[in-house]
């Protein structure tokens, strides 16, 4: 129980939160106004300097066919960030719903539910998704964001659905059913809310995991398709490279470890700041 | 033929070469050792005829383990192979008539001579009369009447009942009857690893568990000993194969295209890079279908002249194998004896080009032209792997010169063959095709006339007048120094018409040991398992 | 398995028969669960494979009469549910069907499950010991520098896709063996091909085999393991049992020792559990790094042919196993936490 | 004598995010041998910092100054492996939660074992064992030698409590330190385990710190008293002298809290609520059947307020619960307004809804963290579907109505203090305007200070509107003052009841009168006379019922009974009757 009066701490103090949201934002910007100031397009060709060195003309080198690596990285943490965000938000929506539902209504729904999350549990979701993604392949990437998503709700539901059930017998909620609220209202105005911190934390995370399924897939060909590109399917491409054109491969990785870094570092800060509550 | 990297040809001269395998006397060999060399997998079946085991391993296998009739020469002129047959005579011609003479000391793995009941199983079952047979294709044996005994057991006479001048691709390799027996024998018996087989080498064992076939020195062997021991066939990814010939694990990989592996290899002290032309070329299919831009064949041609074929090979073969020549013939192989560069029917003239063009009344509107209203725009499907985007980015370029627009679509390429190839959902489109030693049988497909949905290997569906005539001559032509003369004749047609553009030869470039002799960039030759050995 | 149990009936003599009969009824709950997965993912796998795509696009054209006899023989003809049904009634006899290339699938089978099993088990067992070891470390020096490092390490191993991780291994390591001019650890495979050594020397190959592997797979769990224990430390450091245990006249050391360290484990059992499935993920990445030939390779080379049934049969042996670790993670907990007893 | 604790000058510090916190400030203290002191003073005062600092068991961000010496040694800067030889055999602690304060995964008689070889290496582990099973015994765990096997979760509350004083008692300390050791449990178990304290000292002539916010229990148990303000010394000593004329404005708010008055007499109206023969029964696990409540007749008229009273577990939440679910229950009747539930429709139900309200025990819990004060207030307005002006005009009078000022509107629970907290529970069940409140031990959660205010708080509300309570109470004090009529519980069945002097002040059946009993009171002489009638046991399982009179097996009057009249209790559930003005279900009791 918080001593009475004591002001609800705003999250942002904490280091991991300060640093976490910088380095996003930092990631972001560069990657959506990044390349409006670059001479180059990620699919520019310029076959005369192929696989050259970092230089100031390519401030991270050049690719196979001579694109300037920095464009291709922007450009892929561009993809990687827009479906991580698109996978985690809906990871959290489902995890979310299903969740509630679950631990609120209980009995058969719950069951039902849970019996599906379980299912879903036993199996490793990337390899799931390994299997439909090569007759999915030629679809647009929304359905590799579906796929992640269908794929990583699982576990945050479980814990939604446990605190649902918790609070399903709070003072709070049972106050509310016991002046006539319904169910939906109860969902929405109590448990909801009460979720929300929890979520907020999970939906930071999960685009961090987001981000590294979409590089696992890629890694096995399933992921983003060419001719586009993502930080996935860059750092699968350059790590033939690795050895011999170091900076195709570390370019890619770097800023996909810093993208991962930072939504772990700001989901971990934000839940010790939820659990400091 | 031993330099690191093959030097900068002379201009005009072909930088085109004989098997670069450090050709090395037996007298410098050490005896014994291991060879080896990685493979993609395991044969899914290790029966070559099969249609799983079809594939580039078994053929690589079979080169140590089962009888051929003939082996391709350097020059890939196919000779009878002396160790199994003492003869092969084309007897008559009309009706054919082929006779096999086995060497006497010919026996297999279990003991039993190897005799002519051998080669009418062969036949019988690839034949196609019982498709319970899974074979991977019937060609040359649907023509042969029978397979009859001759003077001995040792003599094997084969009748056909059509001409087939391709007939030395029988018996490449030759199966032993205890899997043509019966069509479950041919289909499962040889699945997880061979059982019968005759050859230098045999199998000492199949490890599927570490994805590893062995095989070691036949003691049965009547032909000249193998220096080596053993060679180890171990499946390995392409991108592990690198650390593997560093650390010492395999002996040589084959480079292809990979920039990233010839790096890597020329980093390794012991190891070398040895290259030689093969069969693989890539090429442009235009789509000459009812109804495409370029069926129209005056325009075909204006845009087949505006392709610079050595400039692609410059940028796409050039890094690995500098110097290499882009190929100048549809269907016979650079390195072959009777291979032609034909390409001067219709060179590379952007000029020309450009001239046609406004002939056609395709005239210049800003960058791209247009006639009738309609913008000189097509589409062009590649690979979305290196090599495909490379293709595209030089070609569109030269078409931009003379005012055409491509429209680049790098697509899957496991969507490639079925959504874009095979229906000729393309305007043009870039792959790369393996030419086949008897290009008479084998390749006619790809000129074959487009009959409703069917279309063989005629992805671009366009119709050279004259060339079904030119195939039924060549294949009832038994002199093979006539019949390449007719392979170039149907080649200066398939120029004329722009059928498709020959472009790059594959880059034939392995990283290979030093010490290791005899063996490495084939060419157009056998594998030869039996020579190769490890210097002292 | 069964020593667990004989362990558990010991300590409490009366709940055996309960306690057998709990475990019974999870078993047939799992059992259950197995099936559903793999039905999910053999219904996902026969829907969208194209099992003769591969024989159609062969040059020269595979002739037709092989295809369909091809497509009778692998039950193209019936609809997914009977197909299933006609996989799975095979299955208790140890008949898994047969592979798009004919072969039957149990003769694969067993070798890539042991496969997978010698590359993973060694790495996930030491990754629980280290990830649970270097937890508790950096709870009992929570704040200290060492703590903070090892954390951050942590974060940043977590944030390194386990296959840029194993490139990496290769990486650093290369230059050690071309140092020492033979494979020291080599890269691939689980052993030298074609060796002919025995026993000591034989086991010696293996293992030098299985270092890098063994790395890859464990630095990742021991990351995300610690983490987890580290928190799971300092929250029954915090507790008010312990400070009890001290009032009592214990020190600090044997409070943590005797009633700390257990309190501890116990939450760690469950994400065991949970997210062994996630690490088995990853072990299919290590797999095809280093070039072992095990179930998540097969199933990776089995969907590029558009195999369902290796698809399926990878699948069940993967569910059994998380299963199976779910069941020990259960039989841990029992054992940790007597309260789960009753 | 030299004392067996002197604290001197002693000041505790704990680090925090926006500097330091002062938890004691400059105390000094001093307990002499064999003597029992009390530290009282509200939350947060800084008694178990004091406590703690003590024992040498505040964590690692807690700065101490000053001076602890026990028996003459100086404490404060000794090492970990130092002081473990002090704690557990020279002071010894009993915490407040007996639950969090045992290792929920080893069996209770190990943890005794453990505090008796942990001053004793050399004793064997048999040794040890045994020696834990007759320290069980003494402090009155039956058939000690099987029950040691148990695991902390299996024992009630009390029973815990009484292992916590076991693993004091160990080594016979000069010193134990009692953390509020009773403050979680019922008042009848509460006067089991003062009773045991009492006892162990008496044993081991052991001194005692005794933590406590209940006066009460400092009347019944200790000699001195020191009350704490914010870490430091506001008054000291003899615990008559200063009960009697309190020197602090700290000490008279406690005092004040605990005095009883008669409740109002109010006119009994037409009936609200009548249940009769009500039960409900739970099935937790296969098999086994919880009758919860176990046929009950009650009726409560409007205006009126009648108090549910009985120990943890009897029942008393689900019979509030059965009232506001508004469905028809397992067996018996449920009438509101004269309407049976049973048959409501819907709209019916709802429409009732606005008329039955409840307040729940704990305000923290039962008010949604995220909402503002004034959206929990207006909540059940928006459900019945009031228009908004009227909400917004009805949720700015009733804040004023519970003593809030408008400020609070926009606050969160989390900004309030518990009594606040409460005053908006309480806001939002009359918001509606209800007729019948149901309150479930609305005060239990707050400190002993805040309890009477909102006790007359109610009170007064309730007279101004006319409402009709119905109250879950376990503080008999304060329900004496508070309400008409009293029904007390035991084991889902009403054993007695009648108007609230009746009962409490003359109460008939053995259980109610040894509940009233066991309720401290301050009064010195009183509370320690009343240490005879403490009851023994506890409220058995639940789920497995004993036959005929279920309070037979604890019952004080059984034991005195001839043969033949302990025939009746155990095999004829006792059915109430009329005694006097009062029903009571017993067999023996007569008249008072
Ligand atoms: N570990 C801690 N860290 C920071 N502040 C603490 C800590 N423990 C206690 N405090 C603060 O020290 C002060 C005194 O706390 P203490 O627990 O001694 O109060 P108390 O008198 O025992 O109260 P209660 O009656 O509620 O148990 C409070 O303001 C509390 O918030
Ligand atoms: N949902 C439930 N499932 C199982 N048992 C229950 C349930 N609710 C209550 N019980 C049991 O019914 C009995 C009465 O519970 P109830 O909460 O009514 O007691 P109470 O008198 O309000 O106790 P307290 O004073 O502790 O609040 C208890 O033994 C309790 O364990
Ligand atoms: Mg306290
Ligand atoms: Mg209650």
């Amino acid at each position: 129980m918080t001593a009475a009066g004591t002001p609800r701490r705003r999250p942002g103090r904490r280091p991991g939160v300060v640093l976490g949201s910088c380095l996003l934002v930092a990631l972001a910007l560069a990657a959506f106004a990044g390349p409006l100031f670059l001479p180059y397009t990620h699919t520019q060709q310029d076959l005369a300097t192929v696989l050259s060195a970092p230089s100031p003309a390519h401030p991270l080198g050049t690719a196979r066919l001579g694109e300037d690596v920095l464009a291709l990285c922007l450009r892929g943490l561009q993809k990687s960030l827009v479906i991580g965000l698109l996978a985690a938000v809906l990871t959290t929506v489902v995890s979310a719903v299903v969740g509630t539902v679950a631990g609120y209504l209980g009995g058969m729904v719950d069951r039902v539910l849970m019996a599906v999350v379980d299912v879903l549990l036993v199996l490793p979701p990337i390899l799931v998704v390994a299997v439909v993604s090569p007759a999915l392949r030629d679809q647009s990437w929304l359905v590799l964001v579906l796929l992640i998503a269908g794929f990583q709700w699982m576990l945050t539901a479980r814990v939604v659905r446990a605190r649902a059930r918790s609070l399903r017998s709070s003072g709070y909620v049972v106050a509310a059913e016991n002046m006539g609220a319904s169910s939906a209202r109860v969902v929405t105005r109590h448990l909801l809310p009460q979720m929300a911190p929890l979520l907020v934390v999970d939906c930071t995370l999960n685009v961090a995991s987001a981000v590294l399924a979409e590089a696992g897939l890629s890694y096995f060909g399933f992921g983003v398709q060419a001719p586009d590109v993502s930080l996935g399917t860059l750092v699968s491409a350059g790590t033939g490279s690795a050895l011999t054109f170091p900076w195709v491969f570390l370019a890619p990785v770097g800023f996909l470890a810093a993208t991962v870094l930072a939504a772990a570092v700001l989901g971990e800060g934000l839940r010790d700041d939820e659990g400091a509550r | 033929a031993n330099q690191a990297t093959p030097g900068q040809a002379p201009p005009g001269a072909s930088a085109t070469q004989g098997p670069d395998i450090n050709r090395q006397d037996r007298a410098n060999l050490r005896e014994g050792g291991d060879l080896r060399v990685p493979i993609d997998s395991l044969p899914s079946n290790f029966n070559p005829k099969q249609v799983n085991g079809a594939r580039v391993v078994t053929y690589q296998l079979a080169d140590a383990i089962l009888p051929s009739a003939f082996l391709d020469t350097a020059d890939g002129v196919p000779a009878v192979n002396k160790d199994f047959f003492t003869a092969i005579e084309l007897v008559s011609t009309q009706p054919q008539v082929v006779r096999y003479t086995i060497a006497p000391n010919a026996v297999w793995s279990n003991g039993r001579p190897l005799t002519w009941q051998d080669l009418r199983g062969h036949w019988a079952a690839l034949n196609g009369t019982d498709t319970r047979y899974e074979v991977n294709n019937h060609v040359g044996y649907q023509d042969v009447a029978k397979v009859e005994r001759g003077a001995s057991d040792k003599e094997a006479v084969l009748t056909f009942a059509k001409p087939f001048a391709d007939w030395p691709g029988l018996f490449r390799p030759l199966v032993p009857v205890e899997v043509t027996e019966t069509p479950e024998a041919f289909n499962k018996s040889w699945l997880n690893g061979p059982t019968v087989t005759a050859g230098a080498f045999e199998v000492a064992e199949v490890d599927t568990t570490a994805k590893v076939v062995t095989l070691r020195r036949s003691d049965r062997w009547w032909g000249a000993r193998p220096m080596l021991d053993r060679v180890i066939f171990r499946a390995l990814a392409p991108a592990a194969r690198a650390d593997e010939l560093a650390n010492g694990g395999i002996d040589l990989y084959p480079i292809g295209g990979d920039i990233d592996l010839l790096a890597r290899a020329k980093a390794v002290s012991g190891v070398e890079i040895r290259q030689a032309t093969e069969r693989r070329a890539g090429q442009l299919s235009f789509n000459g279908g009812d109804g495409a831009p370029l069926s129209d064949e005056k325009l075909r041609v204006a845009i087949a002249q505006a392709v610079d074929p050595q400039a692609v090979t410059d940028v796409v073969v050039g890094p690995i194998a500098p110097g290499s020549k882009a190929v100048g013939n549809h269907i016979l192989p650079p390195g072959y004896a009777g291979y032609r560069d034909n390409s001067g029917v219709l060179p590379h003239n952007p000029d020309a080009a450009r001239a046609a063009l406004d002939a056609q009344g395709w005239v210049l509107d800003g960058a791209v032209r247009v006639k009738n209203g309609q913008r000189l725009s097509l589409r062009f499907v590649v690979q979305a792997t290196p090599t495909g985007r490379t293709v595209a980015g030089v070609v569109a370029e030269q078409l931009a010169k003379v005012g055409v627009e491509a429209k680049v679509e790098a697509v899957p390429v496991e969507r490639f063959q079925d959504t874009y190839l095979q229906p000729g959902n393309f305007d043009i489109i870039a792959f790369e095709w393996t030419k086949s030693p008897y290009p008479v049988s084998h390749d006619r497909p790809v000129f074959q006339v487009p009959e409703g949905a069917k279309a063989g290997n005629n992805f671009g569906r366009v119709v050279v007048p004259g060339i079904q005539e030119l195939y039924d001559r060549a294949i009832a032509e038994f002199d093979p120094a006539k019949r390449d003369e007719l392979a170039n004749e149907i080649d200066v047609l398939a120029w004329r018409h722009a059928h498709h553009l020959p472009l790059y030869p594959e880059s034939g470039a392995y990283a290979v040991r030093s010490k290791l002799a005899n063996y490495g960039a084939r060419g157009l030759g056998a594998y030869g398992f039996a020579a190769a050995g490890f210097m002292k | 398995m069964l020593d667990g149990e004989r362990h558990v009936a010991l300590s409490a003599p009366a709940g055996r028969a309960r306690l057998a009969a709990g475990l019974a009824g999870r078993v047939a709950g799992r059992v259950a669960l197995c099936l559903a997965a793999v039905l999910l993912t053999y219904t996902l796998a026969a829907l969208s494979f194209d099992p003769l795509a591969e024989l159609r696009s062969t040059q020269p054209p595979t002739p037709q009469a092989v295809l369909d006899a091809r497509a009778a023989e692998l039950g193209l003809d019936l609809p997914v549910l009977p197909r299933f049904l006609r996989w799975l009634s095979g299955v208790p006899a140890g008949d898994f069907g047969v592979t798009v290339d004919g072969h039957a699938v149990a003769d694969e089978v067993w070798e890539r499950a042991g496969t997978s099993l010698r590359l993973f088990l060694p790495g996930s067992v030491l990754a629980v010991l280290l990830g649970v070891a270097v937890g508790i470390w950096g709870a009992l020096r929570a704040g200290r520098w060492a703590d903070k490092i090892s954390m951050a390490a942590a974060l940043v191993l977590l944030a390194v896709p386990v296959f840029v991780l194993g490139t990496l291994l290769k990486i650093l390591w290369l230059p050690v063996n071309e140092a020492a001019g033979t494979d020291l650890l080599p890269f691939s495979g689980e052993k030298t091909p074609g060796s002919d050594l025995a026993g000591w020397a034989a086991a010696g190959d293996r293992l030098r085999h299985l270092v890098l592997p063994t790395v890859a797979i464990a630095l990742p769990q021991i990351a995300f393991y610690s983490r987890y224990q580290r928190a799971a430390m300092l929250e029954v450091l915090h507790s008010e049992f312990l400070r009890a245990a001290r009032a009592r006249g214990l020190t600090r050391a044997r409070a943590v020792r005797r009633h700390g360290l257990r309190m501890a484990l116990i939450p760690m059992t469950a994400l065991v559990a949970f997210s062994f499935g996630l690490h088995l993920a990853g072990g299919v990445f290590t797999e095809r790094i280093f070039g072992w030939h095990g179930l998540g390779d097969w199933m990776m080379s089995a969907i590029e042919h558009q195999d369902a049934m290796v698809v399926a049969t990878s699948t069940l042996l993967m569910a059994v196993l998380v299963v199976v670790v779910g069941w020990l993670a259960d039989l841990a907990l029992v054992l940790l936490d007597p309260r789960t007893r009753s | 004598m030299s004392p067996v604790l002197e604290i001197r000058d002693l000041t505790v510090a704990f680090r925090g995010r926006s500097g330091p916190v002062t938890a004691v400030d400059g105390l000094s203290l001093t307990v002499s041998p064999g003597e029992a002191l009390a530290l009282v003073g509200e939350s947060g005062s800084g008694k178990s910092a004091t406590a703690l600092a003590v024992m040498g068991l505040l964590p690692e961000t807690a700065r101490v100054r000053g001076s602890v010496l026990l028996a003459g040694r100086e404490l404060l800067g000794r090492s970990d492996r130092e002081l473990s030889r002090v704690r557990g055999r020279q002071v010894a602690m009993v915490h407040q939660d007996p639950l969090g304060a045992l290792t929920p995964v080893v069996p209770v008689g190990a943890q005794v074992a453990e505090a008796v070889s942990a001053h004793h290496p050399g004793i064997g582990r048999r040794a040890a064992a045994e020696r834990a099973v007759a320290l069980l015994d003494a402090v009155g765990i039956a058939s000690a030698r099987t029950r040691a096997a148990a695991l902390p979760h299996e024992f009630s509350g009390g029973m815990r409590q009484r292992v916590a004083i076991a693993m004091a008692m160990a080594n016979d300390p000069d010193l134990i330190i009692a953390d509020e050791p009773t403050s979680a449990l019922d008042v009848t178990i509460q006067a089991q385990i003062l009773d045991l304290l009492d006892d162990v000292r008496a044993r081991t002539g052991a001194a005692l710190l005794l933590i406590t916010h209940d006066l009460g229990v400092v009347a019944r148990s200790c000699d001195r008293v020191a009350v704490l303000r914010k870490g430091s010394l506001v008054e000291e000593g003899g615990v008559a002298p200063l009960f009697q004329r309190p020197g602090s404005d700290d000490l008279r708010g406690l005092l004040s809290a605990r005095t009883t008055a008669a409740g109002p007499e109010r006119p009994a109206g037409e009936p609200v609520l009548r249940i009769t023969g009500l039960r409900r029964q739970f099935s937790p696990r296969r098999g086994a059947v919880v009758r919860a409540v176990d046929g009950v007749d009650l009726d409560v008229r409007a205006g009126q307020a009648l108090a549910l009273i009985g120990e943890s577990g009897c029942g008393k939440t689900t019979v509030l619960r059965e009232i506001v679910g508004l469905r028809a229950p397992q067996t018996g009747t449920v009438e509101l307004f004269d309407r049976d539930v049973s048959g409501l429709r819907r709209r019916e139900r709802t429409a009732l809804r606005e008329r039955v309200q409840m307040v729940m025990q704990d305000p923290t819990s039962s008010l949604n963290p995220t909402m503002a004060v004034a959206d929990i207030i207006a909540e059940p307005l928006r459900v019945h579907g009031w228009p908004r002006p009227e909400i917004r005009a009805r949720t700015r009078e009733l804040l004023e109505l519970v003593g809030l000022s408008p400020e609070h509107a926009e606050r969160r629970p989390g900004q309030l203090s518990g009594g606040q907290r409460q005053r908006v529970a309480i806001a939002r069940a009359l918001a509606p305007r209800p007729r019948l409140v149901l309150l479930d031990e609305p005060v239990s959660a707050l400190d002993t200070s805040l309890r009477a205010e909102i006790m007359d708080l109610l009170t007064g509300l309730r007279a101004r509107f006319d409402l009709a309570f119905l109250m879950v109470s376990h503080d008999i004090p304060l329900t004496r003052r508070a309400v008409e009529r009293v029904a007390v519980m035991y084991l889902g069945t009403i054993v007695e009841a009648g108007t609230a002097a009746d009962v409490l002040d003359h109460p008939a059946h053995p259980y109610t009168r040894a509940l009233v009993a066991a309720t401290p009171v301050l009064d010195v002489q009183a509370a320690r006379a009343r240490r005879a009638a403490v009851l023994s046991g506890e409220l058995p399982d639940p789920t497995g019922f004993p036959s005929g009179c279920a309070f037979r097996p604890r019952c004080p009057l059984y034991a005195e009974l001839s043969g033949v009249d302990r025939a009746v209790c155990a095999e004829e559930p006792p059915k109430p009757r009329q005694v006097g003005a009062r029903q009571v279900a017993c067999h023996h009791v007569d008249p008072p």
